[in-house]
């Protein structure tokens, strides 16, 4: 007895824990990786968030009139402005320089202002200075109107979000039926090696950079689409051909995103159907396609967050300038075509046309955040099924 | 027709010099075998030979994969299956199979039942056929208050029993089952096991097993396939079951049923 | 509640049991009518018989084993199987002791048989009657009446020592009825010895119940200072 | 079937049959559709890189011979003569003030000559197929319409587009400064994002439990993938041109490196951008590998007595890398065609210098391709379509590496 | 080849039966001797020595059934297993034939014995022969052995016949011998019993090899016109 | 110290008021089970009785469930090895455990067996490990001109013994298998269970099984667990297999065994 409780003190020994330092230190490490994400989106928000609040918060300064630039005189407490056709009104705060003023009147040309309004310190505007109005951007005002035009202070977002929806249903009536017809070709019909022959082929398409897809767009579908139906009816700059060509780059991610979820469908299920008596296209159709449902559900879901998000193509190929329009033969600009024109010019910090960039972004992020928390909702219960 | 005059009343399928290739390997060799009707047949065997290859030629699933060549005759109800002008998919309707692992449609239990007759064109009174299916497949009484959940929502066993209900909706003369307990506990094991001997009375089953002891409970007959050293499998001693077990003919049967084989 | 086929399995062993102990149990009433009445025909009629008694325990035998060989069977049912296979010889073997009584018919040569040997009847409708009960008792699985049944072997055995003494007193009297005497008593000890067979039959219902051997009657042996052996002892 | 079966034959079968090859067809057809496009696009852009072009020349490149060599054969020595000789001397001193002639290459001095002595312009182009069909009629309208211009078979795409810098002619134009560009802010862009992407990944993957915040995590790390990329060009505005101006400038280390335009609008700020856009992808497909090593083989691990990290790195690493490499191959190749983000970042639309540094102004090949695409003279879509075909071949070779790495340590696990 | 612990389990069993046999044979060896000698002490020893048989085969039935439970034992194996339950059966059953010849030489109480019991030692010499080799036959699966012993029945049988004529001459001649040559008589009879379960024994091992039961002696009871029924027949 | 007290000699593991959960669900309650030392026990029961969640309590690596949780006592060697002292990566070193799958890693024969005694901190000489491992494992004969191939490349059967011997490397005195044979066909099967015979001259095993006849071939002792209705597994009866397959102690244990079940 003696001899074995002695084995055991030795065995007791052995097993006591012993301190890892090196497993904490690259776990910790680990887990700072994993949390930067949140950080990422953190900074997303804030920064979309914190920009955008600005622009429906702060005072914007615009330019009522470009041509008040040259022609501002100078007297003590009045300011004469040599155009009229200003919109300022009484009671409007106006800037010239980085003095603010509050109108007290007009008269004519001429303007009654009390200087050094919002404890800015009154200074010297020599002639020629830039005049400046303010004013605020209310939400409602950008949710419901449709003219978007910063330089004269339109900001009614419906022209770029009408822009964008055109652009994405004309890319989802390509994608969305090519590309489900592509996947059950693929995963009902095609023979193994066919099919690992055509997936990869057609997902060559989804890595061609967009910008190439803007320029094919622009080279190929316009001309393509002008010379079917007419040079008159069809503008160069068109969100039809941007939005089939956003199609066509979707296509292999329907494709593919189906057809993966189509493959996932046990081949047991198949076989099932088959061994009942069933035809090929009956158990595509009325066994594999509905187990896959939410899969393809998901993917079409994606296809349309994409498209949404979706800016080169249409930067390139769908026009400059907003314009709030259902004919998809003229040009328009969606909200990403927007932000990348107006941010691809020299843009200045703090300006009314900056901010307004992050009201258009934080839209564009909540609606396809929205949409891919949905899918990835639909993906969830799909994986629940087969486990 | 010349291939009925050779049609027994007692059996149901024959296959006749029975070669299976997969591209060019020979997976089943020569295999001749008779099948009676209303009983139930063992296939038993080492693995890879060929039992599931054999079983799948028996209702032309086999041609679902695209390497595999069927050479020989395979004679059911006194019609050569094979023979140009039949249809697999009719082939399919009329020998019923049943997989290793239980694999309901994501579909309600009634049409899990009912697809099938569906697609065959069914036009009787689907809610007796479903339930007639249900009840011989002795799951009646544990569904039929909830017949729109879910297919896999049922356990295990419950599921292959569906699957087995799907199988008979289609009023198939045959049933071909492969393993079809294999992914079961041994109580739902047992259970399948009565339930067969149960469809027994009505139709005649092909099962494959890698479960001797199986095969020894739930068969009439039983035949032993091998493999050759090329592992082209092949029958080695087909028999009652009975006999089999307590006095196989072949001594390569006798030291596979000890376990003393390989 | 799984597994009726092996249940049905195990009821038509039960069955053909039964049946082959209806047989055994006619050839022995045949058997000791046939020697009381020296009716010839009817004992050449028992001696063939014994092969279908032999055939039928063979049949049992063989669906036994092919039952253990295809249904796994363990615990409860297990140890039915190897008790039917243990009676069924304890039946065959009483059916032999049935075709030896025939046997002394012929044996006999139109002897007239002799007094003591009324007791047979009582005696062996006595033990048919243990023996029948007793494979009830195994087939109800009737543990209280496999104990007692054996009880009855007493009587069985003062039958037999009635006919014994009998029969000695009769050779001791008329050595010209030795031979004959001689041989009716192994009529008697066929009775006798088929009696101790139902002993048998009755351990093995108690055995399959409770899972343990009971030798009901061997405590009998270990009184050896008491010499007060039997005659039906020595087999 | 039997006879007495026929009667049950189903009679829908034929028609069951038929609406089943009429279904078979559509799917074909939708194929071939996906196939015809990718065809298109492939036609497009070689159709524009190559083709007949007329030239216009102010001086004739025959004139330029020297010691009866043709210009295109001239040493360095001889070109810079035929230069000097050719342009007016306050042009000769600025270039000479400029640096240019300190160990000037052959194509340097060649593209100064085309560009300030022979001031060659393209008139007019035509498409690759075209030209290949229809070249006769080509050579007689040439001929007829542009009498001074010679008609020659260009291929957009050539030895000096590669090596060249950007230019306001699209005859002198290339793509070096775009492709260092490219490789700069894709080196950084992973240097940052592959290290903290699979160090995620095993967090998520190995060490996290359900908790709240690791499930928080995960939802959010799915949810970046699926954010259009011009949102992080935002980021990357916000963040790292504006607010952290000092660093990436390089102010903070002292070594502001064009005064001029001292803000963040770097190589630098464009890869970490980049870097952001990308790490939720190399997480999800590392991610993706790591689970893809069967849990039995951790299990074994374990069962074996080893500690987790031990686990980690001596069966799931090892087991994931070719998964991890694979989709992190693919992550750059999103990378590298990413445009809009650093559009927004603020790429500089004409840059003539090579990036030098983190800190330097960028462009990329696929901001090169944009602006040339939106120019309106049409020369320059056939430089865009040439670029375009720098930038796939780039990708292909990624992608094929990709493929080789799937395929050389794909294990049957 | 695998199921080594199974052959084990075999192989322990089939020696298990030659111990059982052994126990067997020395007991039939000793109740003859005790029975010739008068050896009231080794007589005593020999139905004491019973229980002990009795144990052994219990024993072995035990765990025949413990593998067919556990080993799923099919074809020859659990043919050898059917066979050793029906051996061990046998076997016990000749453990008490020597049992019943050793409480003879109680119930001769001192008597001297008769001479014709002379031929009981080669009787018995030649019946425990054929029982270690018919033993040895099915452990070693002989089939040929086990064919041509129960050959010899027909030697045991002679000797039977000898001491039961020797015996009846004996009572005719002497009524006061009645009694002792009718308990003597019995020793015979168990011996020659004894040597028809050898028979059994070899049946079964022929089953085991062959897979069917050979009724070795049946065919004597068919030609039943041949009126020549023996005394060893009537069991 | 109080434990070695009760630590009988031919005991391996005592398992005290084992109760465990999964998060508020518990799966095993109650189980008081001594292992014996060099024999095989082997524990049954129907699907989801706990089976698996008991024996991965035996060497800690149920903690590799997040939301596992276990009460009592697991005493080993006289060693409670869940004292908050004692370490899970030694507990398991000592505690090898084999799984139902066969899971070598994707390295060489070789190194799958040296690699788990490597970073237990094994100085000998490993060549010499390897062979006694792969020996004791009856798989040196067949791997022993190819250890340098990958342990993948065996056959199903030939792999679960290389992860015995992987287990057998690390000098475990217990060895875990979760239905070890249960990916294998009946001839691998077989030899498993030779193989587990053979080594039980050495090694306390313990193996959940699912086939009771392997069970019963296999095991010197069986612990018969079944599940409440309100799924919680407990012991129904833990004997000598031999006296548990031939005469149960409970009524249960007898129907599950005749398959008279549920
Ligand atoms: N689709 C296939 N292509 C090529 N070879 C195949 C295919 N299916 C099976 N085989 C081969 O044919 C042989 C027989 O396979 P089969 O599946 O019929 O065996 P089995 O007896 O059912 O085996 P198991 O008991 O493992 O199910 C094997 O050698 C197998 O590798
Ligand atoms: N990780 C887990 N989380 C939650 N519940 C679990 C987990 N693992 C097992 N369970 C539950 O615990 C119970 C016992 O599971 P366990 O796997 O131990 O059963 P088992 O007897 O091994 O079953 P099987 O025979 O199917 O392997 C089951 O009800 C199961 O659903
Ligand atoms: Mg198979
Ligand atoms: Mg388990
Ligand atoms: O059959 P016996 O009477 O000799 O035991």
């Amino acid at each position: 007895m003696t001899e074995t409780s002695d084995q055991i003190q030795i065995t007791k020994k052995d097993m006591r824990r012993k301190p890892r330092i090196a497993e904490t230190i690259i776990q910790t490490f680990l887990f700072a990786c994993g949390a930067l994400s949140i950080l990422i989106t953190f900074g997303i928000v804030y920064e979309l968030g914190k920009e955008a609040l600005l622009f429906f918060t702060l005072t914007q300064w615009e330019q009522p009139n470009k041509e008040t630039q040259t022609d501002v005189l100078r007297t003590d407490d009045r300011i004469l402005i040599s155009t009229s056709g200003t919109e300022i009104l009484p009671e409007t705060v106006i800037r010239i320089e980085d003095e603010q003023m509050l109108v007290t009147a007009v008269q004519g040309a001429s303007l009654s202002v009390i200087r050094g309004y919002n404890e800015t310190i009154p200074a010297d505007h020599p002639e020629g200075k830039e005049l400046m109005t303010a004013r605020k951007v209310s939400i409602v005002e950008f949710f419901t109107k449709t003219e978007w035009n910063p330089q004269i202070g339109k900001f009614g977002i419906w022209a770029l979000v009408n822009a964008t929806l055109m652009t994405s249903v004309i890319a989802m009536l390509v994608a969305l039926p090519i590309g489900l017809s592509i996947a059950i070709y693929l995963s009902e019909y095609a023979s193994d090696k066919l099919r690992d022959t055509l997936k990869p082929t057609l997902e060559i398409l989804a890595g061609v950079p967009t910008v190439v897809y803007g320029y094919f767009a622009l080279t190929f579908m316009t001309p393509l689409l002008r010379s079917i139906f007419g040079q008159d009816v069809i503008q160069i700059y068109n969100t039809a051909s941007a939005g089939i060509v956003i199609g066509i780059l979707i296509i292999p991610l329907v494709s593919s995103m189906s057809e993966d979820a189509l493959h996932a469908v046990p081949l047991a299920l198949r076989e099932a159907a088959y061994g009942l008596g069933a035809t090929k296209l009956e158990t595509a159709f009325q066994v594999v396609l509905p187990a896959a449902i939410s899969g393809i559900a998901a993917a079409f879901i994606v296809a349309i967050s994409r498209a949404f998000g979706e800016t080169m193509i249409v930067a390139i190929a769908a026009g400059a300038g907003p314009k709030f329009t259902f004919n998809p033969f003229e040009s328009a600009e969606t909200m990403t075509g927007h932000i990348v024109r107006i941010s691809g010019g020299d843009l200045s910090y703090n300006s009314i046309d900056y901010n307004s960039l992050f009201a258009i972004g934080l839209l564009l992020f909540v609606m396809t955040l929205g949409l891919n928390i949905f899918s990835q909702m639909i993906v969830r219960r799909f994986r629940e099924v087969y486990e | 027709m010349s291939t009925l005059t050779t049609h027994k009343q007692d059996v149901s399928m024959v296959a006749r010099n029975l070669n299976i290739y997969y591209g060019d390997f020979q997976a089943v060799k020569d295999v001749n075998l008779e099948i009676k009707k209303n009983k139930i047949t063992a296939i038993i065997g080492p693995s890879g030979c060929g039992k599931s290859t054999v079983l799948r030629s028996f209702n032309r699933m086999n041609e679902l994969v695209p390497t595999a060549r069927t050479e020989g005759e395979i004679i059911f109800e006194g019609i050569d299956i094979y023979a140009p002008e039949i249809d697999a998919v009719e082939v399919r309707s009329r020998i019923g199979m049943v997989f290793q692992k239980p694999n309901p449609f994501p579909k309600s239990i009634y049409e899990n039942v009912a697809w099938g007759a569906k697609i065959n064109g069914f036009k009787g009174d689907m809610n007796e056929l479903v339930e007639n299916s249900l009840r011989r497949a002795a799951l009646w009484d544990e569904v039929k208050d909830k017949l729109d959940q879910s297919g896999l929502s049922l356990s295990g066993g419950q599921q292959q029993r569906l699957c087995i209900a799907r199988a008979i909706a289609v009023k198939p003369d045959l049933i071909l089952m492969d393993e079809p307990a294999s992914a079961l506990d041994p109580v739902a094991t047992l259970k399948i096991e009565d339930l067969m001997r149960e469809l027994s009375k009505n139709y005649t089953i092909i099962i494959v097993t890698h479960n001797m002891q199986q095969a020894g409970r739930a068969s009439d007959y039983t035949a032993f396939f091998n493999m050759n050293p090329d592992r082209a499998g092949y029958l080695v001693e087909y028999d009652e079951t009975a006999k089999l077990f307590t006095n196989p003919k072949e001594k390569l049967t006798e030291e596979y049923i000890t376990g003393r084989f390989g | 509640m799984t597994r009726e086929y092996m249940d049905n399995l195990l009821n038509q062993l039960k069955d053909d049991v039964l049946i082959l102990e209806s047989m055994v149990r006619e050839a022995v009433l045949n058997g000791v009518k046939a020697l009381m009445t020296g009716d010839k025909k009817l004992s050449k009629q028992v001696i063939r018989g014994d092969q279908e008694i032999n055939d039928k325990r063979f049949q049992i035998e063989n669906e036994c084993l092919i039952t253990i060989a295809t249904q796994q069977p363990m615990a409860g049912d297990l140890r039915t199987l190897a008790s039917v296979l243990e009676i069924i010889t304890e039946l065959e073997r009483i059916g032999d002791y049935a075709k030896g009584i025939a046997k002394i018919t012929k044996l006999t040569r139109n002897q007239e048989i002799l007094p003591p040997l009324e007791n047979l009847v009582p005696m062996a409708e006595i033990s048919v009657d243990m023996l029948q009960k007793s494979v009830k008792a195994f087939v109800d699985g009737d543990v209280e009446a496999a104990r007692v049944i054996p009880d009855r072997d007493d009587q069985v055995d003062d039958y037999f020592n009635k006919i014994y003494k009998g029969l000695v007193k009769y050779m001791v009297e008329d050595p010209d009825k030795i031979k004959l005497a001689n041989h009716l008593q192994w009529a008697a000890h066929n009775i006798e010895r088929m009696a101790d067979r139902v002993t048998n039959i009755c351990e093995r219902t108690l055995f399959i119940q409770t899972g343990s051997i009971y030798q009901i009657e061997d405590f009998k042996d270990l009184d050896l200072d008491d010499d007060e052996v039997e005659i039906h002892d020595i087999n | 079937m039997s006879t007495s079966k026929s009667s049950k034959q189903n009679p829908r079968l034929k028609a069951r049959h038929r609406t089943g090859s009429v279904w078979q067809t559509i799917f074909m057809i939708s194929t071939l559709v996906g196939i015809v496009a990718l065809l298109a696009l492939l036609y497009n852009i070689g159709d524009s890189a190559f083709g007949y072009v007329v030239v216009e020349y102010q001086v004739l490149p025959e004139s330029l011979e020297r010691d009866g060599v043709a210009l295109e054969d001239q040493t360095v020595d001889q070109l810079l003569l035929t230069f000097q000789e050719n342009v007016s001397k306050g042009l000769y001193r600025r270039f000479e003030a400029e640096g240019a002639f300190e160990n000037p290459t052959e194509v340097d001095l060649e593209n100064l000559i085309v560009e300030w002595v022979l001031e060659a312009r393209v008139v007019e182009g035509w498409g690759f197929w075209e030209s290949l069909r229809n070249r006769a009629e080509i050579q007689a309208q040439a001929a007829k319409e542009f009498p001074n211009g010679q008609l020659e078979m260009r291929s957009w795409l050539n030895p000096n587009f590669l090596v060249s810098r950007q230019s306001e002619t699209a005859m002198k134009a290339g793509v070096r400064t775009a492709i260092l560009g490219s490789l700069w802010t894709i080196f950084i862009a992973i240097t940052f994002a592959f290290p903290i992407g699979v160090g995620a990944a095993i967090y998520l993957e190995e060490y996290a439990t359900d908790t709240f915040i690791n499930r928080i995590i995960q939802t959010n790390i799915n949810n970046l993938a699926g954010v259009p990329s011009i949102i992080y060009g935002m980021l990357g505005l916000a963040i790292f041109v504006r607010a952290l101006e000092k660093i990436t400038s390089g102010a903070a280390f002292g070594v502001l490196e064009d005064p001029t335009t001292a803000n963040g609008r770097t190589v630098l700020s464009a890869g970490l951008t980049l870097g952001l856009l990308v790490l939720p992808l190399i997480i999800i497909n590392s991610q993706e590998a790591i689970r893809a090593v069967p849990q039995s083989l951790r299990q074994a691990s374990y069962g074996l007595g080893a500690t987790k990290w031990q686990t980690v790195w001596y069966h799931v690493l090892p087991n994931a890398i070719s998964g991890v490499l694979t989709g992190t191959i693919l992550s750059i190749s999103r990378a590298i065609g990413e445009t809009a983000p650093l559009v927004v970042v603020g790429a500089s639309t004409f840059i003539r210098e090579d990036p030098s540094g983190p800190f330097s102004k960028f462009t990329t090949l696929p901001i090169q391709i944009y602006q040339w695409t939106a120019r309106p003279q049409d020369v320059f879509r056939n430089i865009a379509a040439a670029a375009i075909l720098v930038l796939l071949i780039l990708l292909l070779s990624l992608n094929a590496t990709a493929i080789f790495l799937r395929n050389r340590y794909a294990r049957r696990l």
